[in-house]
């Protein structure tokens, strides 16, 4: 049982970030049809800003707002200077262009901050509290609430505000979104500007447990897009569902079957999802229009 | 002798019936026309005719045979062709290599010879494209077959698409509101066109809205109204079936056109 | 017809010019290197622009076949005693029977959905390399043994300049061949319309796996052409980033473009060794000439340069 | 803006460094190449590394070079990627026409590179650790860091001495992780080990408490050893403190031998044991000690310059660096195979990892002794006093 609740837990955890990019990389798609694959890009920002930025005096709370700010200006300068000029361009050569622009921005943070790993001090210290047996870092609870949080504050955003309708309008169709007045380039900026502050946000809850340096990102953009794929592209429910699905897959694969095999078992049952369901878990049914 | 038949046919989207019981049948040399409001269930009775979609009931026969649930890839080998409503050209062939692909199943398409060229291959290609040039002509097409086809205008790709259905030598062709967007003097070509392929012994399920062409040409016109059948025959019995005219025009138009 | 002949053939002209031309201007056997270097990534890029560019099918797991080949002539040779020209042979049909297999409930799959598929078998595959290490070595990768062609050691900087120069030049002529067939046609047409192709009789299905097959026999022999060329192969080639890398050639070239896939490798494999002098800011300048050049050139830059010679040439 | 200012200096510096390649210079310098992992998953090796030779490089050569000539460094990156590395090498050998070779900062990118400098028959002397490397011994190849099979052999050593005998390995599946793990299973019933618990993470993994899990509830554990290097081991060994293990023996390795795996890892790295070069420990060494001149001279140099704590991959490089030139010195030829000859010849060298004697048929010349068990107390490393 407690090796039981142990695994969980740490699934979860690790699942959690996982879900938060997985969220980013739904909101960026919603609005704009675009897989950024500089997604993970924005969590190794919010890590090392914050970093940066407590070292220089900074006080936490103020440095992790200093690290959001940044990244969301990040996030939205790539959707000004990277994807705009490109619109209208094939879905594939977008995704080109992020991968351009994940490898620009870890180059860019290497020169700026440096290559070393760094850590931040856990929230509320780092004694580990004892449920049922499983130890537990107090941090892993600021990781979920936190994530908890986010997605609350997203779904009362999409759901509750104009903005927020604005936003679901463009993802379900964008030529009549713009036919009834929404500014479909203003919706992008602003997906844009909210994936960042997103995954600054998961950067900033991880941190004190994964530690972080320049090229954290790539491993995340990947994880994070198989956990949207799993819960279905698009679908922010799915995401978080297919983040934290990842996370206890890789948990769990690590204790009970092999360590050494436990990202094939969580890619295995990835293809065999999809193999059920082409759509990923919450993934929209299309029906074929000709 | 009939060749194509629909029994009972049905399939429904998220419970809403978009076909629901229609049954229909069409000789050689015949010409079928289905006709109704929008969203009366035209397009998706092509589409599960054509294996595009499943029918959820009901059972379809080609030349006596049970093909329902097929792929559409078999039913085209079984000599079912057709085009569609919102265009399906190739937009990045030309026009010739549109009615190329037109002709798959009267090539041989072996992998290997294909990736060395072998003499065969550039011998098959040659008369591909002769046949492909041929059929052009028929819909005046002809001065633009190397031309991309995504710069057609509207007019020639539906054409195009006639060509290129045409040229699997089908024994059913379904086309799908063929005349849309034409002019006059287009529509009347269609036409020709229409009557010309069923003479040669080709069974046509037609989809129009201009009544004028489908009055014209029709052997028998089926009517669907909200995914159901409302009525079938000659076209001169279903333009004076009065439940026709209350689909189309509602219950007071209907009378209206009655007193009139 | 005659045109198209023409231009085929004159494609294969000026690039067997270019693979004969070059070596005049190099002054070291370094710049053979990287020239070889080029001509196997290329050739993996045509076999993965097949299944791309022409059926419109993504593949982010690409290195995973690239892996098979090279792994086939290391592990071969050295632990089944099966020789090198063999076991190249035995690793492309590993990869075409992977590839034959995976591919039938895989190619169901669409566009992102497609990829993440893709993208897992590769990660599979990688992890499997790098974590047997009693067959491949384990992470730090294992030496390939030298080819020999009847009793021909092809080995130095010089040769395999050469033999990765003809087997570009072979793969890019059977590519080309491709183009102008019932089978080529079939790809580019499912990948325009998959509804129109299947109502025309096309087996959509098979053909993808078709083109899946292709694509995995390039990339599997062009694996192989490098274990042999370095001597040595470890678990990167079969990693992801090398898929990221090998899409990234296909799509900077230009998609459906046979000569834009040898361009993008040009341009991606050679770009780093260009840009060493900037130290540090290496990366962020190679980001940034992806961007750019994705912005300005967004079918590509053989597609979207030949597009303005077209234009300017009217004008 | 200072980056803009740098950027533009560095353009300005390529451009006349591509303008004036061909040597003009030839006559007067000695050229020296270098292939590091400067970015990429092994950029903590490489970085150090990297500054390392281009700070002593410089240094040389403001005393006056080598007999009356200076040193070109030349450095490529090859972000972990052994395929680029090997091309790189290529380019040192061919393009740039280096006469020894410095470099290699992981087993992947030093294998991959082995065939073109002993083909080329130029001296290369890798900063590699495992111990394919130097065995079999190859004519042109020499490394100066310890192997994975000495800390294996040190780390059972220690064991055996606190009869501690059934032990649960925790790996990382990178390299040095998976090289190390081998060399740890086979040595290990030489030592009256029992391997009892064997798991794995990957080099990227953010949590390794399911891995930790398994081994705590493995009956009969003793002690844990963590093959691995990078972050991993920081984050195994907060893991090991959460979970409540710290009363069972924890053994890193060499793989985290610089001071910021103390600051990472934090409180829970108190108690944990490694076996380490001198370096790290250069201040707490007796007097006597023959390495402590050259570890506070390195390590002060190092943090100085620098502003990050010395690690023992940066004096790796320093030794490889004064290894060579110490032999070409002695040859007082640039003729690499006089060089060669000279390097073979090596005795009595005291670098950082320890004191060198090479032979032709050891091309490490490192023995047991100069690994030093260290234990961290305090947030610092300490000699464990032999015998304890």
């Amino acid at each position: 049982m407690a090796e039981f609740l142990q695994f969980l837990i740490s699934g979860l955890t690790v699942g959690a970030v996982y879900a938060l990019v997985a969220l980013g990389f739904t909101l960026i798609y919603n609005a704009s049809g675009v897989v950024n694959f500089a997604q993970g890009e924005f969590v190794m920002l919010g890590g090392m800003v914050t970093v940066f930025a407590s070292a220089a005096g900074a006080p936490l709370p103020l440095a992790a707002l200093i690290a959001i700010v940044a990244a969301v200006i990040i996030g939205l300068l790539l959707h000004r200077l990277a994807i705009e000029p490109a619109r209208g361009a094939s879905a594939v050569t977008l995704i080109i262009i992020t991968i351009g622009a994940s490898i620009l921005l870890r180059g860019l943070a290497a020169i700026v901050f440096d290559k070393q790993f760094h850590k931040l001090p856990a929230f509320t210290g780092e004694t580990p509290i004892d449920i049922l047996g499983a130890a537990v870092q107090p941090q892993s609870f600021w990781v979920l609430g936190g994530t908890a949080v986010v997605v609350v504050a997203l779904y009362a955003f999409l759901e509750h505000t104009i903005l927020g309708k604005a936003v679901l309008a463009t993802a379900a169709n964008r030529l009549a979104a713009r036919l009834v007045g929404i500014n479909t380039t203003t919706i992008m900026a602003l997906a844009f500007g909210g994936s960042a502050a997103i995954g600054a946000v998961a950067g900033i809850l991880v941190t004190p447990i994964t530690l972080t340096n320049y090229d954290v990102g790539t491993l995340l953009a990947l994880k994070g897009f198989a956990a949207a794929m799993l819960g279905g592209m698009g679908n922010p429910l799915g995401a978080v569902v297919g983040g934290l699905l990842l996370g206890l897959l890789e948990a769990f694969g690590a204790g009970y079957l092999s360590s050494t095999y436990k990202d094939a078992f969580a890619f295995l049952v990835i293809l065999f999802v999809l193999f059920a369901a082409p759509q990923g878990l919450f993934g929209r049914r299309v029906v074929e229009r000709v | 002798m009939t060749i194509l038949k629909g029994t009972d046919l049905g399939i429904s989207f998220g419970g809403v019936k978009a076909v629901d019981g229609v049954s229909f049948s069409v000789g050689s040399g015949q010409i079928l026309s289905i006709i109704g409001p929008n969203g009366a269930g035209k397009t998706t009775l092509f589409n599960i005719v054509s294996g595009i979609y499943v029918a959820s009931r009901g059972t379809i026969h080609l030349a006596d045979e049970d093909v329902t649930g097929l792929a559409p890839h078999k039913l085209a080998a079984r000599g079912l062709s057709r085009t569609f409503q919102n265009l399906q050209i190739f937009q990045r062939m030309t026009a010739c290599e549109n009615v190329m692909v037109g002709r798959h199943l009267r090539e041989k398409c072996n992998l290997l010879p294909a990736l060395f060229r072998t003499p065969s291959v550039t011998r098959q290609n040659r008369e591909t494209r002769a046949a492909a040039l041929d059929l052009l002509a028929e819909v005046g097409l002809k001065d633009v077959a190397d031309v991309p086809a995504g710069s057609l205008p509207y007019g020639a790709c539906k054409r195009l698409e006639i060509a290129r259905a045409l040229a699997a030598e089908p024994r059913v062709l379904l086309l799908d509101e063929p005349a849309a967007g034409c002019n006059a003097v287009e529509t009347e070509e269609i036409d020709h066109l229409i009557r010309q392929v069923a003479d040669r012994g080709v069974a046509v399920v037609l989809v129009e809205h201009d009544m004028k062409l489908v009055m014209k040409i029709s052997d028998r016109i089926l009517v669907l109204d909200r995914g159901r059948p409302l009525a079938e025959g000659t076209p001169r019995e279903v333009r004076d079936d009065p439940k026709v005219l209350e689909a189309y025009l509602g219950q007071h138009g209907a009378r209206e056109a009655a007193r009139a | 017809m005659g045109a198209l002949l023409n231009q085929r053939f004159l494609t294969l002209v000026v690039l067997a010019a270019v693979i004969a031309v070059l070596p005049l201007l190099f002054p070291s056997s370094y710049y053979f290197r990287v020239a070889s270097l080029v001509w196997v990534a290329a050739l993996a890029a045509i076999g993965l622009n097949i299944l791309m560019g022409q059926a419109g099918q993504v593949s982010l797991g690409h290195a995973a076949f690239f892996g098979i080949g090279a792994y086939a002539v290391a592990i071969g040779p050295t632990h089944l005693g099966i020789p090198s020209w063999a076991a190249l042979l035995i690793g492309a049909v590993l990869s075409a029977v992977l590839a034959y297999l995976v591919g039938r409930p895989i190619l169901r799959l669409k566009g992102h959905y497609l990829a993440i598929a893709t993208l897992g078998l590769g990660v599979l595959v990688a992890l499997v390399i790098s974590t047997e290490s009693g067959w491949t070595g384990g992470p730090d990768g294992m030496p390939v043994e030298r080819l020999t062609l009847f009793g021909w050691r092809v080995s130095g900087s010089y040769t395999w300049y050469w033999v990765t120069g003809a087997l570009l030049l072979i793969g890019t002529w059977i590519a080309l061949n491709l183009d102008e067939t019932p089978t080529g046609r079939a790809f580019r047409a499912l990948h325009d319309s998959e509804v129109a192709a299947q109502v025309v009789g096309v087996d959509v299905a098979r053909f993808k796996l078709q083109a899946f097959v292709i694509a995995a026999v390039y990339a599997s022999l062009a694996g192989s052409a490098l274990a042999f060329m370095n001597g040595f192969i470890n678990p990167d080639q079969a990693g992801f980033l090398h898929s990221v890398e090998l899409v990234t050639i296909v799509v900077l070239g230009g998609l459906g473009s046979v000569v834009g896939s040898i361009v993008g490798a040009a341009v991606l494999i050679t770009l780093p060794q260009a840009l060493t002098v900037f130290h540090e800011y290496e990366h962020l300048l190679l980001g940034l000439i992806i961007i750019v050049s994705m912005i300005f050139m967004r079918n590509g830059i053989v597609p979207s340069l030949s597009a303005l010679l077209l234009r300017r040439a009217r004008s | 803006m200072v980056m803009k200012a740098k950027l533009t200096a560095s353009l300005v510096a390529g451009a006349m460094v591509l303008g004036m390649s061909q040597g003009a210079l030839a006559q007067d310098t000695i050229k020296i190449g270098s292939v590091l992992s400067a970015t990429g998953p092994a950029s903590f090796l490489g970085e150090p590394e990297d500054k390392t030779l281009r700070m002593y490089v410089d240094k040389i050569n403001a005393a006056g070079g080598i007999n009356g000539k200076k040193i070109e460094l030349v450095i490529y990156d090859d972000g972990g990627d052994a395929n680029k590395a090997r091309t790189f090498a290529t380019r040192l050998v061919e393009d740039d026409e280096v006469v020894a070779m410095v470099g290699g900062s992981t087993t992947g990118t030093t294998m991959a590179m082995i065939p073109v400098f002993e083909d080329a028959k130029i001296p290369f002397i890798s900063l590699a650790g495992a111990i394919e490397v130097i065995d079999p011994v190859r004519k042109f190849v020499f490394k100066t860091p310890h192997t994975d099979k000495m800390a294996c052999e040190k780390i059972f050593e220690d064991l055996k001495k606190r009869n501690l005998t059934k032990i649960g390995l925790i790996s990382g599946t990178d390299g040095f992780g998976a090289s190390m793990r081998a060399q740890c299973v086979k040595v290990a019933p030489n030592y009256g080990m029992e391997i009892v618990a064997d798991e794995n993470y990957g080099p990227r993994d953010s949590d390794m408490t399911a891995q930790l899990t398994k081994i705590k509830n493995t009956a009969g554990l003793q002690a844990v050893v963590n093959p691995g290097f990078g972050q991993g081991p920081a984050i195994v060994t907060r893991n090991y403190a959460q979970l409540g293990m710290g009363d069972i023996p924890f053994y890193q390795s060499h793989g985290v031998a610089s001071k910021s795996f103390i600051d990472l890892a934090g409180a829970a790295a108190e108690g944990v044991r490694l076996p380490a070069a001198a370096l790290l420990v250069g201040d707490k060494l007796p007097e006597s000690d023959p390495q402590k001149k050259v570890v506070t001279e390195y390590k002060q140099t190092y943090e100085s310059a620098t502003k990050q704590p010395v690690s023992t991959f940066g004096g790796h490089a320093y030794d490889g660096l004064f290894i060579l030139v110490e032999a070409m010195k002695r040859a007082n030829s640039t003729d690499p195979q006089k060089i060669r000859d000279e390097i073979e010849k090596t005795k009595g060298f005291v670098g950082t990892g320890g004191i060198v004697n090479m032979s032709p048929t050891d091309h490490l010349g490192l023995d047991l002794s100069a690994f030093r068990m260290l234990e961290i107390k305090g947030g610092d490393w300490n000699l464990v006093a032999s015998g304890s």
